[in-house]
């Protein structure tokens, strides 16, 4: 890879082209991201794409910024351990429903108390995309895929709820087919300070669980009057059953992973010398 | 490490004692006391301890061993003992040395009084709650006849159980306090002996700490750069980062305890990405469950510490007893074929410098390194020299060259992450394909430097790439880095001892150095000599090195404390040789008694030998 | 261990005496369970206990049942296995605040999602425990630990809001002390058909981060009029600063898993013999 | 399976065919629909497959082998090649033979026209589109024409088509009817010979079935009583969860799809628990996962069957490409000492009895037993004898003695689980520490048969203990029914082939079987013998067999599918024998031809040896 000058037009890789299937709402996203990027005039060289196992899993491989590409269900965790030492860098992690709800879903609430200071990205295609239409945790009740050939017999996730009892300090849903929509929530979500949740419902045109034209139908925007500091006003929402509702559920200010570390340690004034610790123990 | 010079052998003062009860009964507690308040003399003093896993109950103990010269191991026979109960009794009594010191509680004990010891029938509970109105201070009672006994004066003592319970309380401390001398004076009523005078020693020479072997682990970790850890409880590996989550943000480190062992080494290879150096503790369940990220860290080549304390297993097991069971799943716990470093400590200062050691590997190498200890090593205290903080020395960024000492007291380099240079980052390939296989490292915020680090295969800049050629370019680039650490390993100095012309060799790896040093110590004094090899690279093995022990030997023994001789089934592979295993499975390390035995039986085999060959 | 008559005067095992604390909460727990299994007249060997690994992950040692103490944080996907096939089995999974909701909490929403009908009961103490202190993910901010030793930096979880969102049929949450409730909750939980959460604030004594007399101080009933099948009002009392209410927060019936299968499958009817299933193949 | 009787080696008839090209272009579809036709009639097919990781793009390939008698293996050169594009062009084209049939779109590929063979090229994307009006059908016209030049009769084409595309509608059903016919008759105007009439051919004998390895093992799992599997999706073992999810209903199981990995083996843990014969599968990334609570059930004592269906490594790595590279971690994954059994099947009917072998060998000894198959055997397809269902046999639940044979065709014993008699009940030891270390399970329900089964180390009855003597003991008992294993796997017939007495050996494990066959008998048409050795169990290896082989051999052949030879080292570690390893690390299974190669050249060294030693 080349050095980029700063005046760069895209952060999109020059190199690499995305392997999604044609029409895969994944594109969608890509490009949000790059204009978000644009928008808030990040140096590449100060953004870290973490992301997880899956068609979604891929994004890292698509920026021309730092990236790392783990393990099934791990980059939150990931993520978690690079922000803390580098609270210099704009951390994005991304990955799909299996990655994060399923194989993953432990690592959200954990990330939420940390409150650590960046950007989670999951892509909702209702679907094991990558694995070729395996049940998620999201795809509906009795549709019947690869893996529940007669249905599924579990309920589906209801994740913005979730993320409303794990106390995620910013919590958004949108579509990848509304480009305004993301573009907004995704420069609002990286603002935020600690972190923020950025859910997208991006459909599978190979599986299709919940192909373009059923998601619009269902898709309404949160009604002006919901107020986003008021976290039973989100809970409705995230639990009506007429409608899938976008937009901002939750926002609210709170002290980040970064800040209490240096608040609690207070490194400043107890900052010791390796040989003056080794000294206690004399 | 290296050959050592004679050792100081002749020691005049050479105590063990062990005290002995119920887990919670404050047996800990009152053997800590007692070994801190010896550390502060200029003896050294070297503890074991084994506890049960139950928060209540159960057997108990600590061994505290007291020499005027550095001590190897917890010892094999017991000077004085004193037993809370029935059951350390019963468990404990075959322990003690004909003649020794037996003190009980005669409420609590009834013993064998046909034995040969000195017995010493003292009701320290009862004593406990004549003073203090609870028999919870038996423990400070039993402190109050050793320092008696031992002869160590008061105001240390005081001081100690002041830091101890300070926190509880001003009532406690003084409790504590009177509990103590009522345990003195009731000794001296009885007529207890003293036997020795530690108040007249000399006190401890600054330059010494008394630390245990998890502590060893912080303190190297810290002394080696490392700036991040992030771990999740598990016995015995907890104090280890219990003692990071203390220390590393004094020195300007971050620690987070993560939701379990599998975000833990998540996390640090997100930490190491971002170009610090980085440590995980753990024991064997922990382990295991990182195993998938210990491949995605080789794969990804990002340099990674993990530190398993290994516990009794299988499974949950025995969490606060010993074992060396876990050596083949650090050396092959991964599917697929992914590189890796297994480094093992001999003891307690051992643990520190192989901790140094262990970062150094891991940032020159890019891969995970496993130092490989156990509840016997994390758990023992011992007095440990300070390094000496003027001979800390650093390898620059971009030396590719230097060639990087086994750390110890007199030099310690600390390796630094290799990183491209301006000429490098104009066409950055982060997985440049080199004639050692390791290739620079950029740091994110390095203009250029912006690369993807994926699990996938991939090519030299890091892009996905499956095809049969690339696949076999760069598994053999990565392994390429493991047969230069192969090498390094053989330009060390050789890891043996004794007189290195005889035909009897022992053979151990990790916490067994101590008890097969004095094994071998003994057997020389009964007019056996054999050599000793010991290696602390336990993956990759110095094959040359071992080699070279191994020739013209005639017996090799080999000591290890599991079941099924892991440790023997690798040199069986590597140098065909047929080694008389010697194995111990129950929790408990090995006594130099007990491998002296091993190697007087051997002796008299080859004795035979020698016979019939005549 | 002999075979007990069916008139047995407890379901505690004679044998094996806890190895609890003196004053552990949990000692009341263990007889509360033993009083619940007496009251619903359940045969010892159609009980089965799934443990996970903690003080609290002894409880599968004390009973007369069959009983399973696996690993740290895996009991409910341990437990889900069993029910799974022998629905016949009261199948009770029991663990710490560790065990279920840090290394273990990615299994709940699961679990909760395919209804098994099985009860699971967590231990709060507030701590690690059996390790001897460290923070657990209900340890209160800024409380010292030994991992946390300047203060815990986490907010800790909301585990009544998390079972909420993760639509589970059965939640609630007593006390230790509170024999009357336990015995209630846990009869009511054990009957209700599919997965039931029985949360106990069970205080330790040797790391008393949360202890009984500040329990008693901010625990209170949930107020006659809320309603067990309001989901939002269940939220708000999950929420409340000033008190940790208990009771019964949220009671649904819903087909479980058990009855899913059989109904999806319908087994009855498509059943074939291997023989058949190979001539598919041909 | 055992020593067989001389093969039928001539075979008249003996076809390679490859359709190459992208993903996603239908070149999986074109030949697994070919292969189906093909498999109808009484001819054996074989097929293999490669694609790439992305859902998109990259170079994927169908093999398909058709013969008259048994095929072995993939084989090594391709009589006729179809290719998409470019790529796949350049990627297969010197797996052509010499006078071979090429078969190539002329609008998207341009060939090397000096090239030896059969050159036919043909617009089949033009073809597509002018049929259909989409370039999307020319995976069909591909199947047109090669149903003329292999003489395949359109109704059975039809048929297929219609089960594969009927759920996306008559229109498509249609179309690909008519792309069908335009790409026959494309052929037949371009004057594309027709070497065989496949149509004239005996249809297939009711006996056999057309399976991939996958669908082997599902089929295996149900065929040995198991009736529970919980799972979570990986490349290449999906379709064994996919295949039981579908059909264990149908006998009264269950499936249920967990959250990861750890969740699955967790479940199949509790259901064996239950009383239940329980698999789970997975590939290399998942095994790694289930490291903890494979050590679990070792220590519980609970039978359960794993599958690895390995993949190339480390990491992601390779999801869809093949590698023998999990075999160290299969043996020794596990943290502490827990016995288990490896199982390597060579081939797609060997996979279905292996698999019940597996079931057999868990429920009789207690413990987890890992069948390690790999993409290569996974994905593969092939013709499969139907097993005689008269012929099964159940061991019955008190039966202690009975030898269980190893299952085949003509003869199935299934083991029941042991269940503890009404004797044993009266004081019922879960962990009888019994002569063969094997101890009845009472199934929950069992009234007097309540027992605790604890990760923790435990007496016989199953309550914690922790001391010395009881860990050793219970850690023996759980290694004597490793040593139960052992002798069984002794009195096995020998797994080996060829003439037993020439100097040159060869061995492997798993999928490399017929590869390795096919290489010998090769090299024995070319006037080389050798003997050939492919152990189906991996651990605990009958060593004895083993030695009898290795026993006056002069030059012994090691080949394995990795970079660091895996198998190598455990072959060296136990036999001290110093093979010429054979590797090959590309994410591709070695062809007869490489195998081939490798033993002319270790025979041209042979006879110097004898040269020399005139
Ligand atoms: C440990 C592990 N288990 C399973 C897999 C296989 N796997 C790869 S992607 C995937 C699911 C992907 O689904 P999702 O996260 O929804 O992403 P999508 O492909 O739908 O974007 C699975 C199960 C894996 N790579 N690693
Ligand atoms: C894989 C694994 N990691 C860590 C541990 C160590 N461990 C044992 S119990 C425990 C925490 C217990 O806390 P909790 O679940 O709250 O139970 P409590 O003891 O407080 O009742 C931990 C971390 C373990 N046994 N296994
Ligand atoms: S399979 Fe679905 S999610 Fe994956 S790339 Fe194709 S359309 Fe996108
Ligand atoms: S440590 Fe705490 S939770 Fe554990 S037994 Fe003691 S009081 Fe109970
Ligand atoms: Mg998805
Ligand atoms: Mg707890």
């Amino acid at each position: 890879m080349k050095i980029i000058s700063q005046t760069f037009k895209t952060y999109k890789s020059a190199k690499i082209k995305p392997v999604w299937c044609p029409g895969c709402g994944d594109y969608g996203v890509l490009s949000a991201l790059d204009k978000t990027f644009k928008t808030l005039e990040f140096k590449p060289e100060d953004i870290a794409i973490v992301s997880g196992i899956g068609c979604s899993g891929r994004f890292s491989h698509y920026f021309n910024s730092y990236s790392l590409h783990g393990t099934h269900g791990r980059a939150l965790p990931t993520a978690t351990g690079l922000k803390t030492v580098r609270p210099d860098l704009n951390v994005i992690t991304i990955g799909g429903d299996g990655d994060g709800l399923s194989i993953g879903g432990g690592h959200i609430a954990h990330a939420a108390r940390k409150n650590v200071d960046l950007t989670y990205i999951i892509l909702d295609n209702n679907v094991y995309g990558m694995t070729k239409g395996q049940s998620s945790p999201t795809t509906p009740l009795d549709y019947k895929t690869k893996t529940a050939p007669y249905g599924v017999y579990e309920e589906s996730l209801n994740p913005i709820a979730m993320f409303l009892a794990y106390n995620i300090g910013y919590i958004a849903r949108t579509t990848s087919t509304d480009s305004k929509g993301m573009l907004s929530i995704l420069t609002e979500a990286i603002q935020h300070k600690g972190f923020s949740m950025v859910y997208i419902m991006s459909p599978c045109v190979t599986y299709s669980v919940l192909p373009y034209a059923k998601l619009k139908e269902i898709v309404k925007p949160l009604p002006e009057e919901h107020d986003t500091s008021d976290k039973l006003s989100a809970f409705k929402y995230a639990y009506s059953d007429e409608h899938m509702y976008t937009g901002v559920f939750y926002k609210e200010e709170k002290t980040s992973l970064d800040e209490r570390l240096k608040e609690v340690f207070n490194i400043a004034k107890i900052s010791k010398t390796t040989s003056e610790i080794m000294a206690e123990f004399k | 490490m290296g050959k050592i010079s004679k050792p100081k052998l002749k020691s005049k003062i050479d105590f063990i004692i062990r005290v002995a009860g119920e887990g919670g009964e404050g047996v800990m507690s009152c053997g800590e006391l007692f070994a801190k308040a010896v550390a502060r003399t200029s003896y050294h003093v070297f503890t074991f301890i084994t506890y049960p896993t139950e928060m209540k109950g159960g057997y108990a103990m600590t061994q505290i061993r007291i020499r005027d010269i550095t001590i190897y191991s917890m010892g094999s026979f017991v000077d004085c003992m004193v037993v809370f109960n029935q059951e350390a009794y019963d468990k404990s009594i075959s322990s003690l040395k004909e003649g020794g010191i037996l003190i009980y509680d005669p409420e609590f004990t009834k013993i064998d009084e046909s034995g040969n010891f000195v017995k010493y029938p003292i009701p320290f509970s009862q004593i406990s709650v004549d003073t203090i109105g609870r028999a919870l201070g038996k423990n400070v009672v039993v402190l109050g006849i050793l320092s008696h006994i031992y002869g160590l004066a008061h105001p240390g003592l005081e001081k100690l159980i002041n830091d101890r319970y300070g926190s509880k309380g001003k009532k406690v401390v003084e409790g504590n306090i009177k509990a103590l001398k009522a345990g003195a004076d009731a000794a001296k009523t009885i007529g207890v002996t003293t036997i020795m005078d530690l108040s007249k020693s000399e006190p401890a020479n600054e330059e010494y700490m008394f630390i245990s072997g998890n502590q060893a682990v912080a303190l190297g970790a810290i002394a080696a750069g490392c700036r991040f850890s992030a771990g999740y409880p598990l016995t015995p590996s907890t104090s280890i980062f219990e003692t990071l989550s203390k220390f590393l943000p004094l020195v300007g480190g971050r620690t987070i305890q993560m939701e379990d062992e599998i975000a833990a080494i998540s996390a640090v290879i997100g930490a190491s990405f971002g170009g610090e150096k980085v440590i995980t503790p753990t024991s064997g369940p922990g382990l295991q469950l990182m195993a998938e990220q210990m491949s995605l860290a080789s794969m990804l080549e990002l340099p990674i510490v993990i530190v398993d304390v290994q516990r009794g297993g299988p499974s949950t097991g025995l969490p606060t007893k010993t074992e060396q069971g876990d050596m083949k799943f650090a050396v092959y716990g991964s599917a697929g074929e992914s590189p890796r470093i297994i480094l093992a400590p001999t003891g307690v200062e051992d643990t520190f410098y192989q901790t140094i050691r262990a970062f150094n590997l891991a940032e020159k190498y890019q891969m995970p390194v496993i130092l490989l200890t156990d509840q016997s090593i994390g758990y023992r205290k011992a007095t440990v020299k300070m390094p000496d903080f003027n001979k800390i020395f650093m390898v620059d960024q971009f030396d590719r060259k230097t060639k990087v000492k086994i750390p110890n007291a007199e030099h310690i380099d600390l390796v630094q992450r290799q990183i491209p240079t301006e000429d490098e980052l104009k066409n950055y390939k982060r997985y440049k394909n080199t004639k050692t296989g390791i290739s620079p490292i950029a740091r994110p915020g390095t203009p250029g430097g912006q690369y993807l680090a994926t699990g996938l295969e991939h090519d030299e800049y890091g892009k996905t790439n499956q095809g049969p050629e690339n696949h076999l370019m760069m598994s053999k680039k990565r392994f390429r880095k493991l047969e230069q650490v192969s090498l390094a390993f053989e330009r060390n100095p050789m890891e043996t001892y004794g007189d290195p012309h005889v035909q009897i060799g022992i053979m151990g790896w990790g916490s067994t150095e101590g008890a097969i040093r004095e094994a071998r110590y003994l057997a020389e004094a009964a007019g056996v000599k054999v050599r000793h090899i010991h290696p602390h690279t336990i993956s990759p093995l110095p094959e040359q090195q071992i080699s070279k022990f191994l020739h013209r030997l005639k017996h090799l023994i080999l000591v290890e404390e599991n079941l099924t001789g892991q440790f023997a089934h690798f040199i069986k592979a590597k140098f065909g040789v047929k080694p008389i295993e010697v194995h111990k499975c129950e929790g408990m390390p090995f006594t130099p008694d007990e491998i002296f035995n091993a190697i007087m039986k051997v002796a008299r085999i080859a004795d035979e030998d020698n016979i019939t060959n005549i």
